[in-house]
């Protein structure tokens, strides 16, 4: 099986060319990289090249996709093997969020300003949800119908929950 | 003697206050919303009860709850931490009519502390400085140009009706008083249909330097010195130091003494704080009093070497203070910073969750006052507080570079945290300096936005670890189903079976 | 100016000197045994190589191959730690041969401290009390007696060939002493064919009392006042702290010059330890010198407010010392306790194995110098010392009580650890009043055996948690079970199979 | 299906009665329990028993064998279920350790001072074991002969791994 990997947006192809216990050599791209890869915890690694030594901390918030924390910086990955390279362009390009709204955290949900088949303008305040004692309101960027409420007030709210659906902008 | 206290709050505040019980052998006796179920410092107590759902208002902030909590587990005393009840009078009150010892000062300081107009006027009769300014309207322009040139240029000229910006004027030289009095006077007539204008000290590079102090219920009160808490976001504090690195021995002494009188104007009783705005040149003015401890108490113990809930326990319980002004002194420097649950690199938005592992950093000069634990899930509800990180170093530099140690190895894993913008804060120059004023953050937006440098080497390696570790997880699941297909012969067979129902 | 430190250690100092190297921007190199491959102080570094095989002697004994790698990597030092090479004046001469600074004493230093005979004449030389004793064998009885009166009683009368007690008499009145010293002579003739014996001054109630010191290149030499170390078990330090419970002010001046003079009389340079064996009159004397930094350097850290490693980076780098003698206090008490892999009700056997849970006890005034993570397995080929827990409090009593919330809260779960016994050391009526001596443990054996009482409530409670657990994984293993022949049945239609091979 | 419980060698029987959540109702022995237990992390246990709190580490040294500990103490729980009762019963009283030497904790074999076919006094040293810096010498307590020698001088161990087998007793 062929895998690429996306790391902040650029893609190559990768590959696991020899594995001796924790020794690894891998070719990522033209380059090729010896390491010695330890996971010390789960997800916590340590790896060591040429004498330097290097710490990760993953998180892989969906199968194929982490979040690598080397403590300056997250580092976006993604795995891309044939069935997601399949599905993606099986998706196409209409793959955007502009039909929902949702909010990047949990939280709970302080008013819904809008009904059903009630059009909105550019700027209007769509929803209002509590987090963490501040309160945060979304808001439309183009005018649109709402096609669907999905929560009431007082409800709890995960992360990319959607919120209020609205009408296809085609 | 106080042998129970129940503490009216959570998170680590909750756990800083037990941890001294323990010390003091006192026995704690936890109170928890439905939300805080799995916090530690539930755990942590010797009793816990439940009084009610997540909001505050109906748990935390539950006044008769937490009175029924008290005396059905006989707590003698309550701390109340800081924020929630820590300075509501009627709940001092309260524990006062319930005999219940609240550890805090009475309901008078509270109250008098918590009107900004009482507040001032005490503080002027106390002989206390507080920002120079009218007190009444003024609508006459000669009036005005005398208050201005009585209280000193620069001044902020502000519409008394106002609000918003308008009817607004700094005025910085002499030759514009006339012309900006005016100016703010027909503004505000236009926009409020009043031109009565207020008058008021503008504090250009304004610092917050606080003084802590310490009363018993005899009359004796001290100060632990000052705090520096200029580094604040959204007047929120984020770095808090001391000692100030502007402070001179002379102002230290003449704030204290300041500080000593102000919480003496109230017939204060407790830990409390005197907060100043100072300017560049150390004029220094009354701003409030926090009639409560402090989130960053803890910079005070390291350097003056005292546990400040310790001592509010000992005051609650009647005790003398065990130690006069001259026998205080500052060693060493400490700094403190608080880690948020938040995306400093996306407007710091909250970003609660749950945390998939924490590594303390440890070792010589490191406190950690925290409340969270692998698999811990941020309530969304209350302060996305995780933990403050306290160094201590011989001075400030090495505090400054302890501070950093402690925070390149302090790992969290699963929600971001304000760790790298905490780290980069101690990189700025101006920080580096000890020159730097409440808009520092502002100033320094974008040097703030800079990252210690991934290079290339390592995110490609980091890039590659993130496949190993999907190759492992993928191996480790084919390899599981082998075995369970395995497994399922067993079954079969009925012999494993038996054992498995 | 040292810019790049090879760490010469493995555990907890590896880690301690890797923070302050951190902290002065110096880059770390770290060796290890192939043992200690998941050991934390490998990841720590910027730097790390494998330098042999798990035994000592191939590895952290390898003066050859650690050589190599200071080489290899440009590294400017090397920093010993303690024990493995720390004392080895043989690897301080090679690192000078090869130009590479070794963070510690020259070979003279560690040669003459190292050979009992010749440290005990050179401290004689400079007017350092030692214990008071013979320094040829004798036979003659008259010359014994007159031997004896100057030494003054007690005294151990020892045969000169002797060992195993054989030959052994301990005199403690006048009257006894010929008969003692006759008996001593003949059981050594029989036993030895030799009736020489020594005579040594007996310290009845001795204590372990040490002085830290610091002298750098340019003949400065200070002292860092006491530890008091008498908390002992078969000879091994168990539990540290400072001031000694039973120092003067006067004693303490008198033997901090001692100790300075110790440092001088072998032109110390760096951080060494001058170790007195000290009657309860606090009659002190010489008892040997450890010329490298001490596993208890940090509560001298904690009391005087210093970076001991830092001082010696900054020594080795050629700097004066930056204070005086006159300069440096002690400010409130520090206890250090060594947590280890242990079972105390066993006869203290090593427990190695794997920690499967740690959760180190965090807030106010503690400090934890330590190397181990949540999964780490303990090798067997090293000392089992988990962890040093070090408290600091404004007072003794103080930092007991902060010693007993720290152990109470310190879980360790995998291996058995010493923390039982080192609370219960803290409850010890002689330990609590500070007076004890080396025989502490053996003196107080049963009560040492005693432990905080898990009462039947807690007991059988803590059966029933046990019981839920069982029942919960199993019910988890059943349904993973219905879960995966659910997932054969995908396997078998071919539609999950695709993505899983 | 039944079960008993066995705290530092006690039995009595156990039963969940009811169970709601975290909230558990349970029989052991003569005495109900109404406890809100809570596993906050694997094996660390936090307990609400009419508002008191107990903490708990457990470690499961073998499936029915728990090593609870209290920090005061660390109490051994076995659970017994129908068929560990029979097992044991099937083994019958010869289950004593007599019959080999091992060693407490894991570490290496220094020295093996006997061989196949030997015979043993009582008191003899066996084997050297070292383990952390300490080399314990292990001997037997009556006279034996030798049957079995399973390791080598400079073989790591694990712990309660046989070492030397002798000769049955009867």
């Amino acid at each position: 099986m062929s895998y690429e990997i996306s790391i902040n947006g650029e893609t190559q192809p990768i590959q696991i060319l020899n594995r001796d216990g924790n020794k690894i050599k891998v070719q990522m791209g033209k380059a090729t990289y010896e390491l010695d890869v330890f996971e010390r915890e789960p997800g916590i690694y340590v790896v060591l090249r040429n004498g330097k030594t290097y710490n990760y901390e993953l998180q892989a918030y969906e199968p194929k996709k982490y979040k690598v924390n080397t403590f300056s910086e997250i580092l976006d990955v993604e795995i891309i093997d044939p069935e997601s390279r399949y599905s993606k362009n099986r998706k196409g390009s209409h793959d955007d969020d502009a039909d929902h709204i949702s909010t990047p955290m949990p939280g709970q949900v302080v008013k819904v300003l809008v009904k059903e088949g009630q059009e909105v303008k550019a700027g209007d305040t769509i929803v209002v949800v509590s987090a963490m004692k501040m309160e945060s309101e979304y808001k439309v960027t183009t005018d649109r119908v709402v096609q669907k409420v999905l929560v009431k007030e007082g409800e709890k709210i995960d992360s990319n929950q959607p919120l209020v659906i609205f009408e296809s902008l085609e | 003697m106080i042998k129970k206290i129940l503490i009216a709050n959570r998170g680590e505040i909750a756990i800083r206050v037990m941890n001294t019980c323990r010390e003091m052998g006192i026995q704690t006796v936890a109170v928890y919303s439905e939300a805080d179920y799995s916090s530690l410092h539930v755990s942590y107590a010797d009793e816990a009860y439940c009084i009610g759902p997540a909001p505050s208002a109906e748990s935390y902030l539950n006044i008769e709850k937490i009175i029924e909590v008290a005396k059905k587990t006989g707590a003698d005393a309550i701390h109340p931490g800081y924020g929630f009840l820590s300075e509501n009078a009627k709940f001092s009150q309260r524990c006062k009519d319930e005999n219940i010892i609240f550890i805090g000062p009475a309901p008078y300081a509270i109250d008098t502390m918590g009107d900004k107009i009482t507040a001032r006027k005490t503080m002027m009769d106390a002989g206390v400085p507080v920002v120079p300014g009218t007190k009444e309207p003024i609508t006459d322009l000669d009036d005005a140009v005398k208050v201005i040139k009585e209280i000193g240029l620069p001044v902020m000229v502000k519409a008394s009706a106002g609000g918003g910006g308008k009817g607004m004027r700094l005025v910085e030289k002499e030759e514009d008083i006339i012309s900006s009095v005016k100016a703010a006077k027909s503004e505000a007539l236009s926009a409020f249909g009043n031109d009565a204008v207020y008058v008021e000290k503008y504090i250009s590079s304004p610092h917050h330097i606080e003084f802590q102090v310490l009363a018993d219920n005899h009359g004796n009160c001290v100060h632990l010195f000052e705090r520096e808490c200029s580094v604040q976001r959204r007047h929120q504090k984020v770095v808090e130091e001391t000692p100030s690195p502007i402070m001179t021995e002379e102002v230290r002494k003449e704030m204290g003494k300041h500080a000593v009188a102000a919480a003496q104007a109230v017939n204060y009783s407790g830990a409390g704080t005197i907060e100043f705005i100072t300017d560049d040149n150390l004029n220094y003015y009354f701003l409030e009093m926090n009639t409560r401890l402090q989130v960053e108490h803890p910079i005070t113990e390291e350097v003056v070497g005292l546990d400040l809930v310790k001592e509010q326990i000992k005051i609650a319980n009647g005790e003398k203070l065990s130690f006069k002004q001259e026998d205080l002194g500052q060693r060493g420097h400490a700094i403190e910073v608080r880690i948020y649950a938040e995306d400093p690199d996306n407007n710091f938005m909250p970003n609660p969750g749950k945390i998939e592992h924490i590594q303390f950093p440890l070792g010589p000069g490191i406190r950690n006052d925290t409340y969270v634990y692998n698999g811990f899930e941020i309530p969304i509800y209350y302060d996305p507080m995780i933990s403050k990180l306290v160094v201590w170093g011989a001075n400030r530099s090495d505090a400054i570079q302890r501070m950093k140690r402690a925070l390149k190895v302090f790992k969290i894993n699963g929600v971001k945290t304000s760790i790298p913008f905490l780290y980069q804060i101690m990189e700025v120059e101006s920080f580096v300096k000890g020159r730097y004023t409440t808009h520092f953050i502002q100033n320094n937006e974008q040097e703030l936005k800079m990252r210690a440098d991934c290079n290339m080497e390592c995110a490609e390696i980091g890039t590659i670890v993130a496949f190993l570790d999907y190759m492992n997880k993928r191996e480790a699941k084919l390899s599981s189903i082998n075995e369970e297909s395995a497994s399922s012969k067993w079954k079969e067979s009925g012999r494993k079976f038996r054992f498995l129902i």
